[in-house]
């Protein structure tokens, strides 16, 4: 980088910076507000950053959508109900829809004006995502669509789904995916919340019930699903490994900020055990910090990044446990923050892919070790062992 | 030593066993019809309560052998908060409390406040606050230790006194409820001089059996699971990833179990030994129990993080029973100082 | 057990008990005298208790087995050069030899007059025993051998050693294995010490240079060699499983009696730490008795020995690697004990099969888990991947 | 902060590393010969010492860099002892000692007694006993602290004083020497007041950089096994118990080496940050690197077990670095003092 573009960045910053401090929401706010600031977001030139002019984006580079990025991280911008489409949907349609789709649907998706879902994961494929059983069957010009999905975020605000169906059961299961965009407001589909073991409903779980789609709406090739899920999840990935160094410590009320105002440190005991948080916590922050410094360094952390999300998966089951522990009975009732630390603690080493397929991830990807001798990618999906047997 | 169950102690588990399977359901709350029938058709009510108080006069092995399937089927209700408050008597023996539990007519429970100068104790007047009582709102009486004049006693109050208020608190673990208690003048009655040990430690017993109950059920969950579900074409216990770490939650259930038989042998048969036993327990069962149960949960994958699935139940019960007789170092420092390190 | 039977085992451990106090030897003796002792205990009925007195054994249970075993404990009796023969080599030819072979070999080895060593272990195949290269080629009426075995305990005094060879490699691995008595005097066998970690030689190498056997060694049918094996592991898993509880923790100087009188424990950290040894090594000394007392009541502990294997190799190298850190810069300077110790304690986890081959054990034969899905039971050894890879 | 190498950083990494490569021959000891091309060729033995003494002048960052690669070479002999001496020298500079090991003429070492009392000073005459001196049996001048008067100096010693005497020490580690050092009136020359802080956080940098190198090539030797051995007909590599092990072990690498580029860079350029930058190194890195090497031996299998396997030379290391500024538990006591807990 040059000093003149060093020096242009810093301007940005500070201009994005005076636009976020007139503009930003000092509280939370609802889905009609948020979309609403979506649009003057992206009128001001902060919405798809990077993302290409032609389809609604501002053009500019990867430096200027990370700077906004750094700004940005002192506000509370309401980016979470589109997160699925700026994070995954939204790539994958650049990467992989046609010229008329990018058109349809990526402006939109800017300016908040349709949030987008991702409908991946099913009861009986998880960890492996491409045994979903959801059926697209050919009808006429177009398809129609039958099964379940399920741990879908912002379903209940969706206008668009981004879903992987199976089209064909005869050939392998990698082999028989086609990619979608499903229109959430059929009314086939239905949208239930689904209630986690923290008694709240962070995720949905949705039904099709013969819901149609045309034959435009397929993203990628037919039977080439499984290629456009790749690349979906690989921007999944990123977008969580890019945001594990910042991922809200500062409210966790087991971090070791948090908890070491909560306990009483006089006890070797627990000031030890505070030290041993303190020591994970910074070992993981630290890599996090050295990946972030490699990536802005144009090194691209690819699979180590799943080393990161194990580490951040067991350290946060680490420190609820270990708070509950220090802190005692007052912890397990009368709704105590800790209590809640603990009941969510475990979504982090479920959700993105469990700690044993990341460690599958830096075994074969990292270290490069023989892979698993695989049964299920040559025998036709119908014969495949799937999901739960009866 | 010993370490092994009898015949009797195998038919009483293949009795409770059979009974909580279908009547344990631990989403529904505390459900006094089937206490009735533990208390009657069992005869668990009065398990050890001496027989001259008509109890069956059984001892900590058998106690831990009921425990063990309450825990594993996760009884909802007062169920351990009464064995506590049983215990707390047999040190103060007291013949209408402890016959009225014998019989199945009386939830009780026992608390103790975090100093002994809380809960203090003028004529037959009571008064003080207990922050969380375990079973506080099923319970029918109260027994606590109270400080009246200079000495600590053993006190019971009658939960619907008047002098006593109640608020129901959340817990963590729904399928069990606590209650803070406000005690403001209500009437005592004191059951003797608090004895100077022996309690604690036979709770913490009891609570281990518990926990192995906990663990042992979450263990053959998710070992039945790892059974039937398949990722990329394999059933899931197939994989290495799955084995080895359902092989070393084996390996905890199995000293887990050698442990709670040892404490509850010494409770029994060696009270020398018993608080170092006691304190070993809870220092190695409780913390195993709440690893095997995160574990068991980890491996359902997704379903085991939905509210519908019972794994965190388990998971959530284990870290409940971690904490309930005060945080895992305290138990590790009582048995420093009992190996005089 | 009828009351008469224990009266009777208690004038028997009592006689036992007084014959050992005047015969058995005050210091550790040297081979000859071992031999030696080994006669004088055959002769006063206390070797091979509970052999068929036929072959040479005493003709009675299992009870007084335990019993004199029992009584035994408290003496120092010369049978570690006769333990592989007396734990493996001895019941498997009484379950597998011809009645010609007991009467060779069952009489001299209880009397201690011909010390026996085992020879199944490869540098190609350790944990996968089944993958021996070492090979058996027919020779006329006989057989002749050539290869190497690692491994070796006792390889130094011993006549005969219990052979597994590769009798044919185009069978699948187990299909093409015979066991063999090969004799161990002969001039093209060599046998070498092998230095261990700790600098010392625990341990042979065994190479074979042509050596003739003739088919009356043979044990068990030719090709059938793997069921022997599995029989021999069997009793040696058994006398380990057996070992377990009463394995000299009194003389390991990082146990916790040890420990707690080399330490500081004024330091609540150093005494949380003793604390953390105590439970561990009372969890697993626990789960021995209750196995040891399940075996006494006839309740076989099958392969939930493999679980108490798996945690004493767990708990020998924890015990270590924490005294030395708390012990601290003295620990592994000076030939300090404690140094010694950390060396050892990995020969725990890899002899007698290693963690992972126990957590496999326990996964398939005690949780009933479903098998890993295997290759080599159906390729010929010829076609198989078999030790290291060049 | 700066975690990442720069482009000259990398390529003094790849001289040594090449250098090393067949020049490092853990088991037969130190030698000379090797130790002057590493200072003459290589420019190592200054790399620290500043220029106006003849050195390089370099960083922390560019020390870590070297001490990973002599780690992962299990490099024999008084390298580190060496480090450690510059270490302390650059706090209390000294032309002599300085210029001559900028110039690799010098071996150094440097020791703390027990007590600072331990050892004293009485004009230019020293005595005390040193238990445990790193190299000392190769180093030609020791630096250690003594009590003279009522202040700590610091002085050097030549070891081949008429007034010392030196005893080989039996070492777990046999790739590196220590002696028994008995100072008896030996002559030492006082280099200056003892510095109040500095030398010991920055021998926590230097060692956790060896510690890195240790744990990095144990991991590489342990994946590169995993790659080509077989058992059950397939390369272990290839089954999950060996391979989610490996990779729990690269997340504990990949952890490391953060902390250690962190902890150079503080000693650089952010002193204030360093007191808890070197202890956090020291707690994190000293038992991670133990706890790879040890489980990459383990997954060696039988061969790691022998002595011609080099596996047990990383174990062993691993063990002596952990412990060599003291037991664990005072760098995890110091963390909490720093961290104000």
């Amino acid at each position: 980088m040059t000093l003149g573009a060093q020096v242009n960045l810093d301007e940005y910053r500070a201009q994005a910076r005076r636009w976020l401090e007139e503009n930003a929401p000092d509280e939370v706010i609802g889905v009609e507000e948020a979309k609403a600031f979506m649009a003057r977001l992206h009128d001001a030139g902060y919405s798809g950053i990077g993302w290409p002019g032609q389809w609604g984006g501002q053009g500019l580079t990867q430096a200027e959508e990370r700077a906004f990025a750094e700004v940005a991280r002192d506000f509370r911008l309401p980016t979470a109900y589109f997160s699925i489409g700026l994070g995954m949907c939204g790539p994958a349609i650049l990467d992989r829809g046609t010229d008329e789709q990018r058109r349809r649907w990526i402006r939109p998706l800017l300016r908040g004006e349709e949030i987008w879902c991702q409908l991946f994961s099913e009861p009986g494929a998880g960890s492996d995502v491409a045994a979903v059983q959801t059926r697209a069957v050919r009808d006429g010009d177009g398809w129609v669509v039958g099964g379940q999905k399920v741990w879908t975020t912002n379903a209940q605000y969706a206008t668009w789904g981004l879903l992987l169906a199976r089209t064909d059961v005869e050939v392998p299961k990698h082999k028989g995916l086609t990619m979608f965009a499903v229109d959430m407001r059929h009314p086939g589909v239905t949208v239930r919340p689904l209630r986690d073991m923290t008694g709240r409903a962070h995720f949905n779980e949705i039904f099709f019930d013969d819901v149609p789609i045309p034959d435009s709406d397929r993203i990628g090739g037919v039977n080439d699903g499984w290629s456009v899920a790749v690349t979906t999840l690989l921007h999944e990935r990123l977008s969580i490994s890019a945001g594990v160094g910042m991922s809200g410590q500062s409210e966790n009320p087991a971090s070791f900020e948090a908890l070491r105002k909560a306990v009483d440190t006089a006890d070797p005991l627990v000031r030890d055990q505070l030290v041993e948080l303190y020591i994970r916590s910074q070992a993981l922050h630290l890599f996090n910090q050295r990946l972030a410094q490699e990536t802005k360094a144009g090194i691209f952390p690819g699979a180590r990044g799943s080393a990161a999300k194990l580490l951040l998966a067991e350290l946060t089951l680490f420190q609820a446990d270990l708070a509950t522990s220090l802190v005692g009975p007052e912890a397990v009732t009368g709704d105590h923050p800790l209590g809640f630390a603990l009941s969510f603690a475990p979504g982090m080493a479920l959700g993105g892919g469990t700690n044993e397929i990341m460690r599958g991830i830096v075994g074969d990807r990292v270290l490069g070790l023989p892979p698993e001798p695989r049964v299920d990618k040559t025998v036709p999906f119908k014969d495949l062992k799937v999901g739960t047997q009866a | 030593m010993n370490l092994l169950l009898s015949q009797e102690q195998r038919d009483l588990r293949a009795a409770v066993r059979s009974f909580l399977d279908g009547n344990s359901r631990p989403r529904e709350g505390y459900d006094p019809a089937v206490y009735r029938r533990l208390g009657g058709e069992l005869g668990l009510s009065g398990l050890i309560v001496p027989e001259e108080y008509g109890g069956a006069g059984a001892g900590y092995a058998e106690l831990a052998v009921v425990l063990e399937e309450t825990g594993a089927a996760l009884l909802p209700g007062p169920f351990l908060a009464t064995v506590f408050a049983t215990i707390a008597l047999t040190r103060v023996p007291d013949k209408e409390l402890l016959t009225a539990i014998a019989e199945g007519r009386l939830v009780a429970t026992v608390a103790q406040p975090p100093r002994d100068e809380d809960v203090r104790l003028e004529g037959d007047r009571i008064a003080g606050t207990l922050g969380r009582v375990l079973g506080g709102m099923e319970a029918d009486v109260l027994v606590v230790p109270a400080a009246s004049g200079d000495e600590i006693v053993m006190a019971a109050v009658e939960l619907d006194d008047p002098g006593v208020s109640r608020t129901e608190l959340a817990t963590l673990d729904i399928t069990r409820g606590q209650a803070g208690v406000r005690l403001d003048g209500a009437r005592a009655r004191v059951l003797g001089p608090r004895p100077r040990e022996g309690i604690l430690d036979r709770m913490c017993v009891a609570l281990a059996a518990e926990q192995l109950g906990v663990m042992r059920a979450a263990l053959e969950a998710i070992v039945a699971y790892a059974k039937v579900r398949a990722a990329f074409g394999r059933l899931i216990g197939s994989y290495q990833g799955v084995k080895f770490k359902l092989a070393d939650m084996h390996c905890q259930v199995e000293q887990a179990e050698s442990i709670v038989r040892y404490a509850a042998w010494a409770a029994d048969e060696s009270p020398g030994e018993l608080p170092k036993a006691a304190a070993l327990a809870q220092a190695y069962v409780g913390r195993a129990c709440f690893e095997v149960a995160r574990d068991h949960l980890l491996l359902h994958g997704g379903i085991g993080f939905t509210w519908e699935h019972d794994a965190h139940l388990y998971y959530k019960r284990a870290k409940a029973d971690e904490v309930m007789l005060g945080p895992p170092r305290v138990h590790r420092t009582r048995l420093a100082d009992l190996l005089e390190l």
